[in-house]
């Protein structure tokens, strides 16, 4: 019962910290205001008993939310947020797309049937057994995974770097 | 029981707060953020099933692994296409971008 | 067997060797008659003597094409051949002077061979193709002179209106065919029933047509612009003869009802156009509305039921119309015009022929003991025995009467005026020819007896019909030669000329009835023409409203379905804005649109 | 033995790659070529005839080309198809010898009529369904370049009708013989396989036969998708309307007689009187259209849709006859029917493409008194147009009889289009009368009469017209043998 | 010769699982060991030899994969399918990666960093390959990932106004519909329990839940395969970036996006029957929007965009009928190989003569030969037989009306009769009056010549094909 409150608590914040990411107008407070939120769904993670994805999220979290404040400085016009400039079109229409997205889905979490709870989660051996889990099963999908962040590197770079001739 | 639909319903609107965001933004740096939340969401659902139905299927924690390393990836080569964009236009703004059309 | 095949293949050869060799056409055309006539002649003989020919060539699978020589068809053939050597000729002389005499001789030997296979023809096929091919040979031939105008006219109008008649023997065939299972014509005609009725009426169609009666003899008007031999061969002996020669062969089939028909309509021809005849003012006109007159008599006598006479009348005038025929070309040579006024006195320059003329002529009345009075006698007689004799017998009578007026005031106007003698060049030639035919008409009168016993049937003789018909035929030709015309017709005489082209006779008492029946008959004629190429002009309406349609409607509509596509082709680009977001919009709002197709689908499944 | 089918075939294709292949040809060599191959194949088909052709498919080649679908390269002969393939190489040959003439690109000229000679071929040579569509489509795409290159003034417009029209049409017959494929039981597209035992039946039967009933309506044509027809002729070069006309309408009618009259017979007969009154329809509208034509190449092409009609009519009667001798005689008129009028139309388009390259018009009004001038021509043209109208002892009139005739036993009240003889009667001798006969007006004084390449072109054709119709039974003895087994 | 049956026998006895399984993926690594390859030469500052050296991976990767030919196994404990798709997909899509980035040279020739486009051009086909064996929903998400990741780059590879407008756009679009398809992904996992893709047999449970799964996948792999209405990026991206990568995409990474759309409805719950509609809805969608707007293109490049979106629509009949007909596998390949064919010949040409339609003018007479190829691969995309085209669709019709979607093959032969109207388009001023002649580089003409042999031989030896294909 205890977590339910907890996961629940957690889950407002994350939603909360998301809504400020696009209703702040300057880009450092909604970077932050992300930050938060994964850091909310990452302590989520915790009360879900998910130990280590749970701490293997806020750590990348921070990090990555620091990089992205780094780029929005970058590329912004008016990072500070002084002049309050409202950067969104199409408003209502996202409104009415991202409200009803939402809404048919929490639909089909209450209609669809969930089957059986599971009661509690064997201690001590989920990181044992997501490493098995790695290892064996998805092989492959993990190489694969490497693969991808090889890519992207090349991507990023190919993409961002200034053309010598 | 319960935890599961709140989670779920967590994890329902953090889509829908991040599809609100992807789509209303004009800047790109934004438009990636909605994508973060939208991830995120994903990452609780996921979390979720496996702490409440299929505790013994650790696939669906691979499979957060795999949806982390997309949200790190996307922001990657997002802020790389951003850099691109900004050296040769000098903006990220998406009203800017209509160059090509019909 | 091979006399047949002469018959045939003489003329056809000839008209080969004049096409290829084009040099020396006259000789050429008269070595294929007269190989004809030798071939017709050895079969009629063979077949007096009892034998049968019969050939059967490939045609269409299961109905081949056969040749007969059977008493009647061996008899025709013969009379064919004898009357195309003598017009062949005639020709000869007559077409001295004229141009294309290389194509003239073949197509003349072209027409004789197709009637030698019309007559000996054994099935219904090979019957059809030869009688639409004297109707192709009558085209050409009519339009010889097809640069003068009004030659080409008279030549399509002769060949639509037999066309057109001929879908009568068309549709006639099918029935026949199909009934019969087989295209053998003795075997078909034991058809009964209404089969029979149908049929025999639709052959009778294209027999008037064929043979120019009312009310299809306007053609036969037409076809006189043609040259005289031509008149004299086909659009006299001939030609014409087809349609009396299709009713002798398929007279079995004609139950009691359709006879009456051909009685009546007999009958009608023979009045109708022998008031014609009596009222024109042309030589050759009134020769062809003769013509159609005599064939009007045959009716008549196969109306009677006794197809015996019909032939004899047939044999008879074939002989007697082309001889008149062909005195009227060498007058028409004489004077260049066959107008009566131009013609007058042209008897006194011409004593010889006139002579001739006058012969035939009268022998075409009937006076005895020329060949004319056997057999119209013989078809007076039939009529009187006919079970329909309130009705075949006057007209019979009048039209005996008639004949004997026209024959009588053509002589009269012939012979009174002065002479002014131009030459005319191949009067030999043709002499020859005349003269073949005129002792013919004398002579044939005699020979009929032995003709209708190997036919087989017997001439009805009546006393009472002898006395009548010679009595008729005499008043007619006093009335023809004392009496003017003004007085003989009156009121009819200006308006017959123009189109009734229907004479006086006795004023009251035949004036009204005539004149309601040349009316009923004109109307009904230029009806026809106007029906035959008013489908034409009713085409035309119909063909410009459809070639409209053709071009507006149907093809407008591809060219506007390509339109249409291009504007939604339009359309579908404006979609694509360029902008990223409400590209992304559009993107999740056709998402939630499938999803909830989905969800509808499978609730709904 | 010799694969001769197949060799006749591929003959003109092989002339049009070397054609296309050795660019340095001269006009004259590439006329000279064309000639030569045309002739070869000629021969090819004349050797085609002399083996014969029994009750069902002769002389029959077959190379597996994807045996896993159930496709191969078949092709055969039967008493239906060789008359049509002698048809088909005499009209090219002729087409060949009259565009000597042709000066400009003579060489891709050359080439397209040798790609349309070898898919005329291979359409009437298939026994392969897709085999069969793939030549079909070919010689639409051949056609349209030809038109649209060496046609007269409105030659875009009317090849994209053409081609818009029979590309259109060519679409169900696509999807027809996709059903027959998935209909069959062991899945193949062998046309044999199919008229033997016709893989649908009721609703898909009837289904594929509208469909394919479409399809040959178009190439027929019949009314009311007959409007390219017109347009195509006018503006097509001489030799592209006689092939047009010769050929291409034959593909239609073939067709009709070999998927829906054969593959859904049941399915036919169903439909066999709406057909048969369509038909009747057509040929009458024809005949009228044509009478109100005063452009001898349009008065031309109605009456063209004017004997098709009659076909068709020929055909229907086949499908509805329930006794075998009927259905015998008038599918032997169907045939030959083709087969004359591709002789008659085609000797027709010759004379009017001479009159055209001497007047430079095709107006009636203005032509008269020609045959005076222009005699050879002349009197020809008076051939042709009486075989075309039937006169007994001339192409048409045989197969017309048959044609009637059967008609007369299943349909008696649709023996009504013999009237269409009448008004074409008319329509012809009003023609003749306007252009031929009546005084010579001095603009065409200086006309000469028919040149050696001319009289060399339509000679052969004059003597065919004859031929069939005094000689009908060489053809027809071959075409019964099969129409004789055709039970449906 | 490694051959499948030498793979059961001898091997397995003598080593793990884990050596079969690699053996079985052996062309998925020789196309990642020529990326790396591709790379490290550029680093060695040799970037004439990375080309070569490429090729010749690709080439390698293709023969292993023949050797692989009829496998139906699985690897890596049934995460990676090596069936007929996945096998197939090798052999026909490494060899046109190798034929594009010959094409690419053109445009890269001597800029820097040439090497990377090589490589990034692999990975994208890795990409592409992983996609195409999607056995788990995570290749699912790794593949489009993988994929769009590098291409990407190479769109934005010019480096100018347009090409890094595109990137940005492309890259947009690709990122939320990557993200709606991973939470639709995290509902299938919940049903079923496992991400297998062959587990979704159990998605009957919870047929919303399973509905919004699919849904969302539909939108991924839309997004990847360019179907109606997820496409709005491709004319864009093709316009934007290199002509080569323009090819690139609109087939190496669409097929990889199609046989992974055939992978995860194979296994579709068999009750689903609306779901198949609803692809064959998108289907007559992609197919009519793409020809209507090509139709009125200027621009060649954006109007082989077009078509090539109306093409995959025309994939989709295949898919609709997979589990119904036995055709539809095979039909799918064979499309695939000839649409392969005749795009990169297609694209190849407009690569040389230039992006507007009136640069085409009197190009059929300058260039004869191109003119014909230009002239054979349009008439091929349209359907007309003999052409490989003609035999790929009439499969395709085939399938679907043996599937029951015969109105679904009425529309698609509609499209193809509107698809002519678009490709007339181009090749009747090719045949116009000639302007300036436009010389030709052997290295194109090697591409369209290479191009043009497969599209007339898939016409006609079909059977070479279809007899490998189970």
């Amino acid at each position: 019962m205890l977590q339910t409150v907890f996961v629940a608590l957690f889950g407002i914040a994350a939603i909360w910290f998301g809504v400020v990411v696009f209703t702040t107008s300057s880009m450092v407070r909604s970077a932050l205001a992300l930050l938060f939120s994964q850091t909310a769904v990452g302590a989520m993670f915790l009360a879900m008993q998910a130990e280590f994805l749970g701490v293997l999220q806020i750590m990348m979290m921070a990090t990555e939310m620091s990089i992205m404040a780094i780029f929005m400085v970058m590329y912004m016009m008016d990072p500070g947020g002084l002049m309050g400039m409202d950067m969104t079109h199409q408003k209502r229409l996202s409104q009415a797309a991202g409200v009803l997205g939402a809404l048919v889905v929490i639909g089909i979490v209450f209609l669809a049937g969930w089957g059986s709870i599971a009661g509690s989660v064997p201690p001590g051996q989920q990181v044992h057994d997501l490493g098995i889990e790695l290892m064996e099963r998805s092989m492959l999908i993990f190489e694969t995974a490497g693969i991808t962040i090889l890519t992207a590197m090349i991507a990023t770079i190919a993409v961002a770097l200034e053309r010598r001739r | 029981m319960a935890t599961l639909i709140v989670a779920l319903i967590v994890g329902a609107i953090l889509f829908g707060v991040g599809l609100y965001g992807s789509l209303s933004q004009t800047n790109l740096v934004m438009i990636m953020m909605g994508v973060e939340l939208m991830l995120a969401g994903a990452m609780v659902n996921l979390v979720a099933f496996w702490r409440f139905l299929h505790p013994e299927a650790y696939s669906g924690q691979m499979f957060v692994l795999i949806v982390m390393t997309v949200m790190a990836l996307e922001m990657a080569v997002g802020f790389g296409v951003g850099t691109a964009r900004f050296r040769y236009k000098g903006s990220v703004e998406m009203e800017e971008a209509r160059d090509l059309k019909g | 067997m091979t006399s047949v095949a002469l018959t045939i293949l003489g003329p056809l050869a000839a008209m080969v060797a004049i096409l290829a060799i084009r040099y020396a056409a006259p000789a050429l055309a008269l070595l294929g008659v007269g190989a004809a006539l030798i071939g017709a002649i050895t079969t009629l003989v063979g077949v007096a003597g009892g034998a049968r020919y019969a050939a059967t060539l490939p045609g269409l699978p299961d109905l081949p094409l056969r040749l007969t020589a059977t008493p009647l068809t061996a008899v025709l053939a013969a009379i064919v051949a004898v009357v195309s050597v003598f017009v062949i000729l005639y020709a000869v002389g007559y077409m001295k002077e004229e141009g294309g005499k290389v194509r003239f001789f073949a197509q003349m030997s072209f027409f004789a061979a197709a009637m030698e296979t019309l007559v000996l023809a054994g099935d219904w096929v090979l019957l059809l193709a030869a009688w639409e091919m004297i109707g192709l040979a009558s085209y050409l031939l009519i339009g010889f002179w097809y640069e003068e105008d009004g030659i080409a006219e008279a030549a399509t109008r002769a060949f639509l209106y037999t066309r057109t008649a001929d879908l009568g023997l068309y549709l006639g065939i099918f029935i026949l065919i199909s009934q019969a299972g087989t295209s053998e014509i003795p075997r078909t005609l034991e058809v009964g029933g209404s089969a029979a009725f149908a049929a025999s009426l639709l052959v009778l169609l294209a027999a008037a047509g064929k043979s120019a009666q009312t009310p299809l003899q306007g053609w036969l008007q037409a076809a006189m612009v043609g040259p005289t031999p031509v008149s004299a061969l086909l659009h006299s002996a001939t030609l014409v003869a087809a349609g009396a020669i299709l009713l002798i062969r398929a007279f079995p089939l004609f139950p009691p009802g359709a006879l009456l028909i051909m009685g009546a309509l007999g009958g009608v021809t023979v009045v109708v156009t022998g008031l014609m005849a009596v009222a024109n003012r042309d030589l050759k006109r009134l020769l062809a509305a003769s013509t159609s007159s005599q064939y009007g008599f045959m009716l008549l006598a196969l109306g009677a039921g006794s197809p015996v006479a019909a032939l004899a009348h047939l044999t008879v005038h074939a002989a007697m119309k082309s001889a008149l025929f062909l005195g009227s070309g060498v007058f028409q040579h004489a004077r260049s015009s066959t107008e009566f006024s131009k013609l007058a006195g042209i008897g006194r320059e011409r004593p010889l022929v006139f002579a001739g003329f006058a012969v035939a002529g009268l022998a075409l009345a009937g006076v005895p003991p020329l060949a004319g009075f056997w057999s119209k006698d013989a078809v007076i007689a039939a009529t009187y025995e006919s079970p329909a004799a309130w009705l075949l017998f006057p007209l019979a009578l009048v039209g005996t009467a008639l004949t004997g007026i026209y024959v009588a005031r053509t002589l009269r106007l012939l012979w009174k005026g002065e002479k002014q003698n131009e030459p005319v060049a191949g009067i030999t030639w043709m002499g020859a020819g005349l003269s073949g035919l005129v002792a013919l008409a004398v002579v044939l009168g005699f020979a009929l007896e032995p003709l209708t016993r190997l036919v087989g049937g017997e001439l009805p003789k009546d006393l009472l019909t002898v006395m009548l018909g010679a009595g008729v035929a005499l008043g007619g030709l006093v009335l023809g030669w004392f009496v003017s015309v003004d007085s003989l017709l009156g009121p009819l005489r200006s308006s017959a000329e123009k189109g009734f082209r229907i004479g006086g006779g006795f004023e009251q008492f035949v004036a009204r009835p005539a004149l309601a029946v040349a009316r009923a008959t004109d109307t009904f004629d230029g009806g026809i023409h106007r029906g035959v190429l008013g489908v034409g002009r009713v085409g035309l309406g119909l063909a410009r409203v459809s070639r409209l349609t053709d071009e507006k409607g149907i093809d407008g509509l591809i060219f506007a379905l390509v339109r249409g596509t291009r504007s939604l082709g339009h359309r579908a680009r404006r979609l694509q804005t360029g902008l990223v977001h409400k590209e992304l919009l559009l993107a999740v709002t056709g998402g939630a649109l499938i999803l909830a197709l989905l969800a509808i689908g499978t609730l709904a499944s | 033995m010799f694969p001769l089918v197949s060799v006749t075939l591929f003959l003109p294709l092989l002339g049009a790659a070397l054609l296309v292949a050795l660019p340095g040809v001269s006009t004259r060599g590439a006329h000279a070529l064309g000639l030569v191959v045309s002739g070869l194949t000629m021969l090819g088909a004349a050797g085609m005839w002399a083996r014969g052709a029994g009750a069902g498919f002769s002389q029959v080649e077959e190379v597996s080309w994807m045996p896993s679908l159930g496709a191969a390269y078949r092709v055969g002969v039967d008493g239906i198809s060789l008359p049509l393939v002698l048809l088909t190489v005499v009209l090219f040959f002729v087409s060949f010898v009259f565009s000597a003439n042709v000066t400009e690109r003579a060489r891709s000229y050359m080439a397209l009529f040798l790609l349309l000679e070898t898919a005329s071929l291979g359409v009437f040579v298939a026994l392969d369904a897709i085999l069969f569509y793939v030549f079909f489509e070919v010689t639409l795409v051949a056609m349209y370049f030809i038109i649209a290159d060496w046609g007269h003034e409105g030659r875009q417009r009317a090849a994209l009708t053409f081609f818009l029209y029979t590309l259109l049409g060519s679409l169900p017959l696509l999807l027809a013989i996709l059903g027959l494929y998935l209909g069959s039981d062991p899945r193949t597209f062998d046309m044999r396989a199919f008229i033997e035992s016709p893989p649908l039946a009721g609703l898909a039967a009837m289904l594929a036969f509208i469909a394919m009933f479409v399809t040959f309506a178009v190439k027929t044509p019949i009314f009311p998708v007959h409007t390219w027809l017109p347009a195509a002729h006018v503006e097509a070069p001489t030799a592209g309307s006689v092939i047009l006309a010769g050929v291409m309408l034959k593909l239609g009618t073939y067709g009709l007689v070999r998927f829906a009259l054969q593959m859904t017979p049941d399915a036919f007969r169903v439909a066999a009187p709406y057909v048969a009154a369509l038909a009747v329809f057509t040929a009458l509208y024809g005949a009228f259209v044509a009478l109100g034509q005063t452009d001898l190449k349009r008065l031309i092409a109605y009456t063209s849709v004017n004997h098709m009609g009659y076909v068709v009519l020929g055909v229907a009667v086949a499908a509805a006859a329930t006794d075998t001798g009927v259905r015998a005689l008038a599918l032997d008129g169907a045939v030959l029917q083709m087969v004359s009028h591709g002789v008659v139309t085609g000797a027709l388009f010759l004379l009017v493409g001479m009159l055209h390259d001497r007047t430079h018009t095709r107006e009636m009004g203005e032509l008269g008194g020609l045959l005076r001038i222009v005699p050879g021509l002349g009197w020809l043209f008076i051939l042709a147009a009486f075989a075309s109208l039937g006169l007994p002892g001339l192409a048409h009139f045989p197969a017309e009889f048959q044609v009637f005739l059967g008609t007369l036993r299943v349909y008696p009240v649709a023996v009504v289009a013999v009237l269409g003889i009448v008004i074409t009667a008319g329509l012809y001798l009003r023609a003749i009368q306007t252009a031929f006969l009546g005084k010579p007006s001095e603009r065409w004084h200086e006309m000469k009469d028919l040149g050696r390449r001319e009289i060399l072109t339509i000679i052969p054709l004059a003597i065919l017209i004859v031929g069939i119709g005094v000689a009908p039974f060489l053809l027809l003895d071959v075409i019964h043998r099969t129409t004789e087994a055709i039970g449906l | 010769m490694i051959t499948p049956e030498v793979l059961n026998g001898t091997l397995v006895e003598g080593s793990s699982r884990m050596l079969q399984s690699i053996v079985l993926i052996s062309p998925q690594v020789a196309v990642l060991l020529t990326a790396v390859g591709a790379l490290s030469f550029e680093m060695l500052r040799l970037p004439k030899v990375s080309l070569p050296f490429t090729v010749t991976g690709l080439l390698v990767a293709t023969f292993l994969g023949t050797q692989l030919v009829g496998a139906n196994a699985t690897a890596f404990e049934g995460t990676y399918l090596v069936d007929d798709l996945s096998v197939w997909a090798v052999i026909l899509l490494s060899p046109t990666t190798a034929l594009t980035a010959i094409l690419a040279r053109l445009e890269v020739r001597d800029t820097d960093r040439e090497g990377t486009v090589y490589s990034l051009l692999c990975f994208a086909t890795v990409g592409a390959l992983v996609l195409a064996g999607a056995g788990d929903m995570m290749f699912l998400v790794l593949g489009v990932l993988l994929s769009s990741l590098a291409t990407f780059a190479l769109v934005a590879y010019p480096r100018d106004e347009r090409a890094t407008e595109a990137a940005m756009k492309y890259f947009v679009f690709g990122s939320v519909t990557g993200a709606v398809m991973i939470f639709g992904l995290t509902y299938w996992f919940g049903v079923a329990g496992s991400t297998f893709l062959s587990a979704m047999e159990r998605l009957g449970s919870a047929p919303l839940a399973a509905g919004f799964g699919f849904v969302a996948v539909l939108i991924g792999l839309g997004y990847k395969a360019s179907f109606v209405p997820f496409h709005f990026w491709a004319p864009d991206a093709y316009d934007g970036g290199p002509v080569s990568v323009a090819a690139f995409l609109s087939i190496v990474t669409k097929v990889g996006g199609i046989f992974a759309l055939v992978q995860v409805v194979r296994y579709l719950p068999s009750d689903a029957t609306a779901w198949l509609l609803v692809i064959a809805g998108v289907a007559a969608l992609t197919m009519t929007y793409g020809n209507l707007a090509a139709l009125v293109q200027d621009n060649v490049v954006r109007l082989l965009a077009y078509s090539s979106i109306a093409q995959s629509g025309y994939f989709l009949l295949g898919v609709v009928a997979i589990n119904q007909s036995d055709l539809a596998i095979r039909s799918l390949i064979l499309f695939a190989a000839a649409y392969a064919s005749m795009n990169l010949g297609a694209f190849a040409i407009v690569l040389v003569v230039g992006r507007d339609l009136r640069s085409f003018t009197g190009f059929g007479r300058t260039n004869p030969a191109a003119g014909v190829a230009m002239v054979i691969f349009l008439v091929s995309l349209v359907g007309i037989p003999p052409l490989a085209g003609f035999v790929g669709k009439f499969l395709l019709f085939g399938a679907a009306i043996d599937a029951g979607f015969t109105w679904l093959a009425v529309i698609a032969i509609l499209n193809s009769v509107l698809s002519l109207g678009v490709y007339l388009r181009i090749i009747i001023p090719m045949y116009g009056r000639p302007k300036a002649a436009t010389s030709l580089s052997r290295t194109v003409v090697a591409v369209w010549t290479v191009a043009l042999f497969f599209t007339l031989a898939i016409g006609v030896a079909a059977q070479v094909l279809l007899g490998q294909v189970a």
